[in-house]
């Protein structure tokens, strides 16, 4: 019997890029957070619009300063994700180290910074709706920044001692995803909590 | 592009030596370890798929004597065969059970076991992950049954609106229960949806490009898209809104602090919209399918097809408001939601013709799967046309939450996912169990099935016009809806009937069934290329595709893959539109850690029915199972 | 009265069922008695009659494709290659393109039919002259007020409305508690009652008549025993009917229902009733003022009879478990007073 | 067969007490027991030995609303507000002029105390009374968490927030 054949000997048994459907997965899953965000905003424009005043009698509008300052980080944590995702495709662990390790330095200083912002509100998640939505939505986006936080530090762990092969460099190639999208989030929230109450309708 | 040789010599790939060589170290390489621990550690799609459909079928059959509960319950006026509250209780249950315990789960399960074999690969993208989903999927049912059985059942409908399902209203922890059931369901969809995705885009067989795909792969790409982006809604409405609400005291559903029970139904139905698509368009596919094999041709108009499932999807996102026209919204925004709630019929009557084209033109074959997708058209178009009535908002004001609606979506969905899912089983079990099952039994099944369906809920088209609310326990004599509920409940058990003949088929076919060979129906697309019941790895040979029917393609247009290595679990990854090999993928073996992941972050939710504080243990479990299952077990360089 | 119902050939698709279930017209969208109904009914009949008559082109279609025998469409190369001749397929894809224009349009005839009659319903009402009701959903009752502008005009009653006929009465929907829904469908689609919202509807009877109306959004327990009654009477009843309404109760006429009266006011009935004209001032259940000209008792769930006004106040939890009518602890021999003297409160 | 029915039998046993709804509460009678509990046990003298009532509806999830409903219905936040006092003592402390066990408020309610506090025995059935004892103990966390509801539907704010937003300063 003659049998056509393909023969695909030749081709790589890895690909650290875009290509692995590992990337595809956590881009999937990093859209699944966007809706998540997306749907909270849209609740909060729904409470907002539906309510005389905003926010709500009593409640003070959160401060603006130390979250406007908190971006900075945040920001810069952008080039140190893409670093360490280039160390990873060029198999160059001192990148991958400085950029996780830097990445990790960066969110930590954010999330500080976060939560010492969380000391000035004088409202409650159970006070009313306004401090509900916005204690909610800041609640999940922490959560995700400190599981994305985890995440790269297992990998910053796993590539300190060495122990690290083809799949581990995928790792930290689609953390570096994750990170974008958990991390490039936060812009518009940060409009729409601490800007929006105050360019729509009147402040008080 | 990789070419197409002629293999020198007498074996396929010299390299793997014989073939019988060749299929003993495939067999050893995706072999799970044996005995019960080994069981946890499955995570080939073919062991995960089959786990998904026995459970969704149990689930399923729960669903069904809850039915006949309240079909009992229901079939006279001024019965006291169930009290007030236990009904409740059983018509949320039974909702609940047959949304995200039955349908989705089932058609998810159907996916995983049926895309790999299309697409002619050996696993899921992320078989892991694929297990952690069923495990997720599992324990979420067996909360809520845990519930049912305590007396703690939910007892505020599937749909739990506040403020009746809120803190004040609904005491204990019922709805509590209801609410993460539904994270457990949605997480497990979720994982499901992503490889799926992952798997379809990247792992088809060399040279499948899109517009080679078979129609149920499309219809699972689409629906996976559309779990994507209306599950994260629901999670927003049970998990954050009404368990934070009844937890630790948020506002989101109490209209004295600004909250709003409409801001509720807006995202529960942005979600609770496409849901019904999620479980309909897998069905679409199987139809595809069937209607292919039947006729012995491909489906007429596949563009059309493909573009009217994506249609579908698209506007299923656009009209969740018409489930809320009697809340007094703008008159407005009301025609507009009529308009896109109409459109879906455009689309829907596009694939109906379609089939119909098939069949026209096709060779039929009248086996038992046809039976189930011509009994599916029939009932199909007639829920779809009542829909088209409850598009209308006057005509809605009427018929909504009467027995016009039950009769409206147990015919769309019972018709257009239930009968296609028997005809499916029907046209797989040969490909899941080696054998075919009973042709005469498999008929009378469908003939009972399709006169106890209709004669259960025709009638409840007329109940409704005639006034009869739904969700009520009971009803006075005087009302007249005394005849028409006694033959519904008479058609109920007649369906029963029909499912006992159904499970009888399948068990004594398993032992009696004429043995199937690998392709029984002459069908064309992949899966009968792979043995009956198909191996661990699937393909000794990963097949390439040869035109939108590779079985169907001339014998010396077809070809196989070579070069794979068969010690370890290797697949091929391919490019996204032409399907041209890109690079191989080492799969991760069997592992235990699906399981534990899933039991520590399953016990945490558990926890959080009880309080909040139970997420911050949650999460720390949920990280120590997913470093351990992430840990690389050794430096491995993947070598060629 | 519609044209529509008579030139549809007895609702196809409907007639055979419909047989079965033709007794009780009191709660039915198919019997309409007002203008409200009356459109939307109209729209229903031309809906049922397009739409059936797609169900058995497509059904016969289905059939029709079964029974060809797939004789003259190239049957061997089909089985060789499974590919009908291009030909075949350039009518198929003709036959589906006029198929799904034909359905477009259909969907466009019904869209605009839908969107007229939506839009004239929401132009009837308005008028002068008219009546508004407030109709506030209690787990499971209704409390009704007729409103106006004159304090000592506003009347409150419970679970039975009633109309004039020929005037748009404007209901008016509030919640106490859950959501419900008001309807009534021989006047009417029906309309949620929200808490924090107000929603409206407009219902005006063209006859004479009772109609029953239930709850329509599930809420809670007793959700099947929230039952309300629309009465509509010419207009001279009905202002005979609103002026009694407006009259404090009854005084006690024998020593039988003065005991009762006495039995009442010193239990714990005054803690939630409202009896107008005694201490009774109850503002959480029905008002029972003049309880004893309506039809039924505990929201539509009993007739209004004496020996059931009995029965439920000495055991309202067996009649409606979980209802949050107190079982209030009432001598045996205090109940036949107590009974006689509601019962007396007309 | 005999595992699902010692699965039964343990979902059975474990149908706790948080989630029963009796719908018809025993027949309509008012007891009031005279010695249950006494003022004077807080007097001078020391407690005097009391027979044990124990409250029937201690951590049952749906007394505990019902409780609820009825303190707004039968007006009590008319003079203790919700549980924060007003005319009469708050409800939400852990000094008790009159006693704090189910069964010193049961008879509280059921004789009515000086100043104000009006007897509703005989006027409201005894399970009421259980209903609204279990729901005054739940506001002050004495009935388990799980039974309590989280919030009513209402505008009710810890004091932390009421005090922040009165004093219009920011921590």
């Amino acid at each position: 019997m003659i049998q056509k054949t393909l023969d695909v000997s030749e081709l790589p048994p890895f690909s650290v890029s875009n290509d692995d459907p590992l990337w595809w997965g956590q881009m999937l899953m990093g859209v699944i957070e966007v809706m998540l965000f997306a749907i909270m905003i849209a609740m909060y424009f729904y409470i907002r619009l539906s309510v005389d005043m905003w926010p709500l009698p009593g409640d003070q509008l959160p401060h603006k300063l130390l979250p406007t300052l908190a971006l900075v980080p945040l920001a810069l944590s952008f080039p140190a994700a893409w670093v360490a995702s280039e160390g990873a495709k060029q198999d160059n662990r001192g990148k991958m180290l400085a950029g996780l390790g830097l990445n990790l330095a960066l969110a930590g200083a954010f999330l500080a910074m976060r939560i010492v912002e969380w000391h000035s509100f004088n409202f409650e998640w159970k006070a009313d709706i306004f401090g509900s939505v916005t204690w909610t939505i800041l609640g999940l986006h922490t959560a995700d920044i400190i599981g994305d936080m985890g995440f790269t530090l297992v990998l910053f762990v796993i590539v300190l001692t060495g122990k690290y092969a083809q799949k581990q460099r995928l790792g930290v190639h689609v953390d570096s995803i994750v990170w974008y999208l958990v991390a490039g989030a936060w812009f518009p929230m940060y409009v729409v909590i601490y800007w929006g109450p105050t360019l729509v309708g009147a402040p008080r | 592009m990789t070419p197409i040789i002629e293999a020198p010599g007498e074996t396929v790939d010299p390299r793997a030596g014989t073939n019988e060589e060749h299929r003993k170290k495939l067999e050893r390489a995706w072999s799970r370890p044996g005995r019960i621990f080994g069981f946890f550690t499955a995570t080939t799609h073919t062991a995960i798929g089959m786990r998904y459909i026995i459970t969704a079928f149990a689930f399923f059959l729960a669903g069904g004597i809850e039915a006949l509960l309240m079909r009992t319950q229901l079939a006279f006026s001024n019965n006291h065969f169930l009290s007030a509250d236990r009904y409740n209780q059983i018509f949320t249950t039974h909702g609940t059970t047959m949304m995200f315990l039955f349908a989705v789960p089932m058609m998810e399960g159907m996916a995983v076991y049926l895309v790999p074999l299309m697409l002619g690969t050996r696993n899921v993208a992320f078989p892991r992950l694929n297990a952690f989903g069923y495990y997720m999927f599992l324990f979420g049912g067996l909360l809520l049954y845990a519930g049912v059985l305590t007396n703690t059942g939910p007892d505020v409908g599937w749909f739990a609106y506040p403020p009746l399902s809120g803190p004040q209203y609904s005491p204990g922890k019922r709805v509590d229960i209801w609410a993460q059931m539904i994270t457990f369901t949605e997480i497990s969809a979720l994982c499901v949806a992503t490889e799926l995705i992952a798997t379809i885009l990247k792992m088809r067989a060399p040279r499948m490009s899109l517009n080679r795909l078979p129609l149920y792969c499309w219809s699972m790409l689409i629906q996976s898209f559309m779990v994507i982006f209306a599950m994260p809604a629901v999670m927003v409405a049970s998990t954050i809104m009404l368990l934070l609400d009844r937890t630790v005291a948020t506002h989101f559903v109490n209209p004295a602090a600004g909250g709003d029970p409409l801001l509720y139904q807006h995202v529960f139905w942005f979600f609770g919209h496409p849901e019904v698509y999620i479980i309909f368009i897998p069905a679409l596919g199987f139809v595809s399918s069937i209607v292919e094999a039947h006729t012995r041709r491909g489906v007429f108009g596949y563009p059309a097809m493909v573009l009217a499932l994506a249609g579908t999807a698209f506007i299923g996102f656009g009209l969740w408001v018409h489930h809320m026209f009697a809340t007094g919204l703008p008159q407005i925004g009301e025609s507009f939601f009529t308009a896109a709630s109409m459109m879906i019929a455009i689309t829907s009557g596009i694939q109906i013709f379609c089939w119909l084209a098939t069949i026209w033109t096709g060779r039929v074959r009248m086996h038992t799967p046809m039976y189930f997708v011509l009994g599916f058209i029939f009932i199909f178009v007639m829920g779809g046309l009542t829909g088209v009535m409850l598009a209308s908002v006057p005509l809605d004001w009427q018929v909504h939450d009467t027995f016009f609606v039950v009769a409206h979506f147990h015919y769309v969905l019972i018709g257009g996912a239930v009968f296609p899912l028997f005809g499916a089983f029907h046209y797989w079990y040969p490909k899941m169990t080696g054998r075919m099952m009973n042709e005469t039994l498999g008929k009378i099944e469908f003939w009972i099935l399709f006169i106890g369906f209709n004669m259960t809920f025709f009638p409840m088209h007329i109940l409704g016009l005639k006034g009869m609310t739904r969700r009520i326990y009971t009803y006075p004599p005087e009302m007249g809806w005394d005849n028409a509920n006694a033959l519904a409940t008479v058609g109920a058990y007649i369906i029963a009937i029909g499912g006992i003949l159904f499970i009888a088929n399948v068990l004594s076919s398993r032992k009696t069934g004429a043995p199937a060979g690998r392709n029984p129906w002459d069908a064309g697309t992949l899966e009968w290329a792979a043995d009956s019941p198909p191996p661990p790895y699937n393909f000794e040979y990963l097949p390439v595709a040869a035109g939108r029917y590779t079985m169907w393609a001339p014998a010396e247009a077809r070809a196989v893959v070579t070069g794979m290595r068969d010690d370890r679990r290797e697949v091929l990854v391919t490019s996204i539109m032409d399907a041209e090999p890109q690079h191989r993928l080492v799969l991760p073996g069997s592992s235990f850690w699906p399981f534990l992941t899933a039991l520590l972050v399953g016990g945490g939710f558990v926890g959080t029915v009880f309080g909040f504080n139970w997420y911050y243990p949650t999460a720390v479990a949920a990280g120590v199972g997913l470093i351990g299952w992430f840990w690389p077990k050794a430096p491995r360089d993947l070598r060629p | 009265m519609s044209g529509w119902r008579k030139g549809i050939p007895g609702g196809m698709l409907a007639a055979g069922v419909l047989s079965t279930a033709c007794a009780g017209h009191q709660q039915s969208a198919l019997d309409s008695a007002g203008t409200q109904a009356d459109r939307i009914e109209s729209l229903w009949w031309f809906f049922l009659a397009v739409l059936s008559a797609v169900f058995v082109i497509v059904i016969a279609t289905l059939l029709v494709s079964l029974t060809r025998g797939h004789r003259g469409v190239n049957q061997e190369p089909l089985e060789r290659t499974h590919v009908p001749s291009e030909e075949t397929e350039r009518n198929l894809g003709r036959t589906v393109g006029v198929a799904t224009g034909v359905t477009i349009i259909i969907l466009f005839v019904l869209l605009v039919a839908s969107i007229g009659t939506g839009k004239e319903l929401s132009e009837i009402g308005g008028k002068q002259n008219s009546l508004i009701v407030e109709v506030t959903g209690n787990q499971w009752w209704w409390n009704i007020r007729y409103l106006s502008e004159e304090p000592s005009e506003i009347l409150t009653t419970a679970n039975e409305i009633h109309i004039p006929v020929g005037r748009p009465v404007m209901i008016r929907g509030l919640s106490q508690d859950v959501i419900h829904s008001f309807w009534v469908p021989n006047l009417h689609g029906k309309r949620d009652l929200i808490p924090s919202r107000v929603t409206t509807e407009w219902i005006e009877a063209d006859h004479p008549g009772r109609w029953r109306g239930q709850c329509a959004e599930f809420c809670g327990l007793q959700h099947a025993h929230m039952a309300l009654w629309v009465v509509a009477e010419t207009e001279p009843q009905f202002e005979a009917w609103r002026h009694a309404q407006l009259q404090p109760a009854a005084a006690p006429q024998d020593a039988d229902t003065q005991r009762g009266q006495q039995v009442f006011l010193n239990s714990a009935c005054v803690l939630c009733h409202t009896i107008r004209g005694t201490s009774a001032a109850g503002s959480v259940a029905p008002d029972l003022t003049h309880v004893g000209s309506r039809l039924t008792i505990a929201a539509g769930t009993l007739p209004n009879t004496k020996g059931n006004i009995a029965g439920w106040i000495a055991d309202p939890q067996r009649i409606k478990p979980g209802n949050h009518m107190a079982v209030v602890p009432v001598k045996s021999e205090d109940l036949q007073p107590l009974a006689d003297y509601l019962e007396s409160l007309k | 067969m005999r595992g699902w029915t010692a699965i039964l039998c343990f979902l059975a046993l474990t149908a706790c007490q948080r989630e029963q709804r009796n719908l018809r509460p025993s027949p309509a009678r008012v007891v009031i027991f005279n010695d249950a509990a006494r003022e004077d046990q807080i007097q001078p003298g020391g407690a005097q030995s009391m027979p044990q009532v124990n409250n029937p509806d201690e951590g049952n999830a749906y007394d505990v609303s019902e409780g609820q409903r009825l303190f707004d219905w039968y007006n009590c936040s008319g003079c203790h507000a919700h549980g924060g006092g007003g005319i009469g003592p708050p409800l939400i402390k852990t000094e008790w002029i009159y006693g704090g066990e189910p069964a010193n408020l049961f008879d509280t309610i059921v004789k009515g105390r000086p100043n104000g506090m009006p007897a509703w025995g005989g006027r409201i059935p005894e399970y009421q009374v259980w209903q609204l004892v279990t729901f005054i103990r739940s506001m002050n966390h004495e009935e388990p968490k799980a039974a309590t509801p989280a919030r009513p539907d209402t505008i009710e704010q810890s004091p932390q927030t009421l005090q922040n937003k009165a004093n219009g300063v920011t921590r």
